[in-house]
């Protein structure tokens, strides 16, 4: 009971904020509508127990990129992109591919019985197990990661500074 | 009432055709890339339901979802880098109106 | 009974709802109780009295970006710091030798960074 | 029905938490930053609400009530009035896992959350969206240069300051903030593996000095040259309500370096036949307050050290005289944590008096250039020598 009401609040402060995103004429407002779809979200990955992933959730989501987008909108158009007209003339389209990749998910979804295990427990200490999952079944997907974000790194560094 | 793994289904369905409509309709670069930050997250939603009604006792979708995490951050790095330059030469970032491939 | 992790959380919600409620409150009690006197003057905004001039939502240096951006890789970075700092003395010596190589490859691209002026200020 | 019962705990927790921020860090905050920068600067700072002064923020606090709103006319309304409403939020949810003390076996913490210091750091980045954002709702020149200048700041620190938490949560191998404290009961982590601990605790000191906008790196709300920075244009409560927020936030980031570093709520503690120790420091003290007292009474200068003496000596002679008479904890918890805390708070606010602004670029490179490889390189070190070196 008390879990379904707390998905709801949570569906909604994830769909709502996430309207304004994709719709809001004023683009510094699409972007800090943003943070609370991705608390909402955050708010999932406990109910879910994945308490490690859901501060990683705020700290890299809300408090990284989102800091990121915004500096981007300050130093590009700003407050002068408000006048601009913001979408293009694709919206029948968008509307129509949304509402049917909607359609057939959910349709393929109630269609499909998931193996849903029946018992176990999610850990108790998610840090602890995802320390030990990184350290031996995933190292390289760890160190494999610190390659992509040394290539991300140099890559934007390129393309950012590419005139100067 | 139960919340099942459907729930979070329908849900991150939702947010990802939110999403896939905002990448389709906006002019605007960096609202692009916000819709395809809201199809990620849909993305991680999923990784991470599955991994609690499928495989409770383990922590793989965790793991899967943080390497998206890792892997949304750089793409909004390099994304963004790409439109700050666009934008420092064409003096625009409206995806419509950058439509030459030599200047 | 919720589980901990939950219940935490859900401690976490009511602290932001009644923060939220709270930070409201004083807002309202002024709007009761301050002089309300809408003048054009009032609200021009603020140049050091100057009459002010132009959009401030101007452009702005991309050094801000280059910063922000040096700044999300090596927040990323930490995260797979703070598992590691768990687990890694009940690993030892091979977890250590996995977070060298880690580090050892996002310090080159700190020296990167550092050797191409992403991390200077002109 | 149980949840019902840990819902309404949290509302009147989070009212108490409220408070005791709006009190004792907004309020007793101001008054004791006012009136020690009156002492380093000579003056006698305020003085005429309340024995000494003591109720002139709650005269503020009333002024700033009855003070109008004003929102530019060029501002974005809606984005304008909440931006310090975030500030203030992410101040307050900081103090979820801040650890108070210790009562028997329970501890006075409001929720001991697995991944405490992440949490923390999490709600601290918080605050750079509304720092962002109401620089930008403004819509002045000031107030988004600033905007963009504390942004730019916080997020350099930031990661310093990780490397900071990390340092003390590779150590005590946890990362709730109650196990910290904890496993810091035989030796606080600033005197381990000496010197990197006293490393690591600088790191993180100087960047949570950055990170709460405070002297030397305070060039977000510099005062000479960009007015008042992010706030130009908030007038009254709404800007009372950032600084609630900033207080907030320096007052939890001293107590976190108190959890990190210095031990938390513990006591320090030493042995019967080291507890002379306690008596010539608590003579020692004792001393400099006489000293103070007698030859220099007229001197404001002193005063800040006054107090601090009169505290050391005090706190010194009762460690020693509860040591004598055998007892294991002689203050109880909750002092140790306030006494801890509030030492930092004041030494930040001696620092703002001390040291000179720094420039935007030297900042960034004390932050990339000095802290960060600093920070990692102290981490791999400390890693090898109690993994591989052992």
């Amino acid at each position: 009971m008390g879990e379904f009401a707390a998905f709801t609040i949570l569906s909604l402060l994830i769909l709502i904020p996430a309207v304004v995103v994709v719709t809001s004429k004023n683009i510094v407002r699409s972007a800090l509508s943003l943070v609370p779809t991705l608390l909402g979200v955050t708010g999932f990955y406990v109910l879910l127990q994945a308490e490690f992933v859901a501060g990683i959730q705020v700290l890299i989501y809300a408090g990284a990129i989102t800091v990121l987008l915004l500096f981007v909108i300050m130093l590009t158009e700003g407050g002068a992109g408000l006048q601009v007209r913001q979408v293009n003339e694709q919206i029948p389209l968008g509307v129509t591919a949304a509402v049917w990749l909607a359609f057939l998910l959910l349709l393929v979804f109630s269609r499909t019985t998931w193996p849903v295990a029946q018992r176990g427990n999610p850990p108790a200490y998610s840090a602890l197990a995802i320390g030990n999952a990184f350290m031996t079944d995933y190292v390289l997907v760890f160190e494999v990661t610190s390659l992509v974000l040394l290539v991300s790194l140099v890559g934007a560094i390129i393309i950012a500074r590419r005139e100067e | 009432m139960q919340v099942g793994l459907g729930h979070y289904l329908v849900i991150s369905t939702l947010l990802f055709c939110l999403g896939l409509y905002g990448v389709l309709t906006r002019r605007n670069a960096v609202a692009i890339l916000m819709g395809i930050e809201l199809m990620l997250n849909a993305g991680n939603i999923n990784l991470v339901a599955f991994n609690r009604y499928v495989a409770p006792a383990t922590v793989s979708g965790h793991v899967f979802a943080l390497v998206v995490i890792t892997l949304a951050a750089c793409e909004a790095a390099i994304g963004l880098a790409l439109v700050m330059s666009a934008y420092r030469s064409l003096e625009t970032i409206h995806v419509d109106e950058i439509n030459v491939m030599k200047w | 009974m919720p589980p901990k992790v939950v219940l935490d959380w859900l401690y976490v919600g009511v602290f932001a709802v009644v923060g939220i409620v709270l930070a409201v409150v004083p807002l309202i009690v002024v709007w009761l109780l301050a002089p309300q006197m809408r003048l054009p003057q009032k609200e021009l905004t603020y140049e050091s009295g100057v009459i002010p001039f132009g959009q401030a939502w101007a452009q702005f240096n991309v050094r801000y970006y280059l910063f922000a951006l040096v700044f999300v890789v090596f927040d990323v970075e930490v995260i797979y710091l703070y598992p590691w700092a768990v687990v890694f003395r009940r690993l030892g010596a091979f977890a250590f030798y996995e977070m060298l190589v880690f580090l050892l490859i996002l310090m080159v691209g700190l020296a990167y960074a550092w050797r191409k002026g992403a991390l200077e200020w002109v | 029905m149980s949840t019902f019962v840990e819902i309404l705990k949290a509302i009147g927790l989070a009212v108490l938490v409220f408070t005791f921020l709006a009190v004792v860090g907004a309020m007793f905050g101001v008054y004791m930053e006012r009136k020690i920068s009156g002492w380093i600067q000579a003056r006698l700072g305020p003085k005429h609400v309340g024995p000494q002064g003591l109720l002139q923020t709650i005269a503020d606090t009333v002024k700033l009530l009855q003070k109008e709103h004003i929102t530019p006319r060029r501002a974005d309304a809606l984005i304008f009035n909440s931006a310090p409403i975030i500030v203030a939020v992410a101040g307050l949810l900081d103090w979820v896992v801040i650890p108070f003390g210790q009562v028997g076996n329970r501890f006075l913490v409001v929720r001991d959350i697995n991944i405490g210091v992440v949490y923390f750091a999490a709600m601290a980045s918080l605050t750079v969206i509304g720092i962002l954002a109401g620089g930008w709702a403004s819509n002045n020149k000031y107030a988004l240069l600033g905007g963009l200048r504390a942004a730019s700041q916080m997020i350099s620190y930031e990661i310093p300051l990780a490397l900071g938490i990390l340092w003390a949560a590779m150590i005590a191998g946890s990362l709730s903030t109650v196990s910290l404290v904890e496993a810091q009961r035989g030796g606080w982590f600033i005197f381990k593996v000496p010197p990197l601990g006293l490393l690591a605790a600088l790191t993180f000191l100087v960047a949570a000095t950055a990170e709460v906008n405070r002297v030397p790196f305070d060039l977000p709300e510099a005062e000479s040259e960009l007015v008042a920075g992010y706030f130009a244009e908030y007038t009254g409560m709404r800007f009372a309500l950032f600084q609630l927020g900033e207080y907030a936030e320096m007052f939890a980031f001293a107590a976190l370096f108190s959890v990190l570093f210095l031990g938390g709520w513990d006591e320090p503690s030493l042995s019967r036949q080291w507890a002379w120790v306690w008596l010539v420091l608590g003579a020692g003290s004792l001393a400099l307050v006489a000293l103070i007292q007698f030859r220099l009474r007229h001197v404001l200068l002193v005063r800040p050290i006054f107090i601090l003496a009169v505290m050391a000596a005090g706190l010194s002679l009762i460690l020693f005289f509860g040591v004598m008479a055998g007892r294991a904890q002689v203050l109880p918890s909750i002092v140790w944590f306030f006494v801890k805390m509030f030492t930092l708070v004041f030494f930040l606010m001696w620092m703002r008096w001390t040291y000179p602004r720094l420039r935007l670029d030297q900042l960034l490179s004390l932050s990339w250039k000095v802290l960060l490889p600093l920070g990692l390189l102290n981490l791999l070190i400390t890693a090898f020598i109690i993994t591989v070196a052992r």
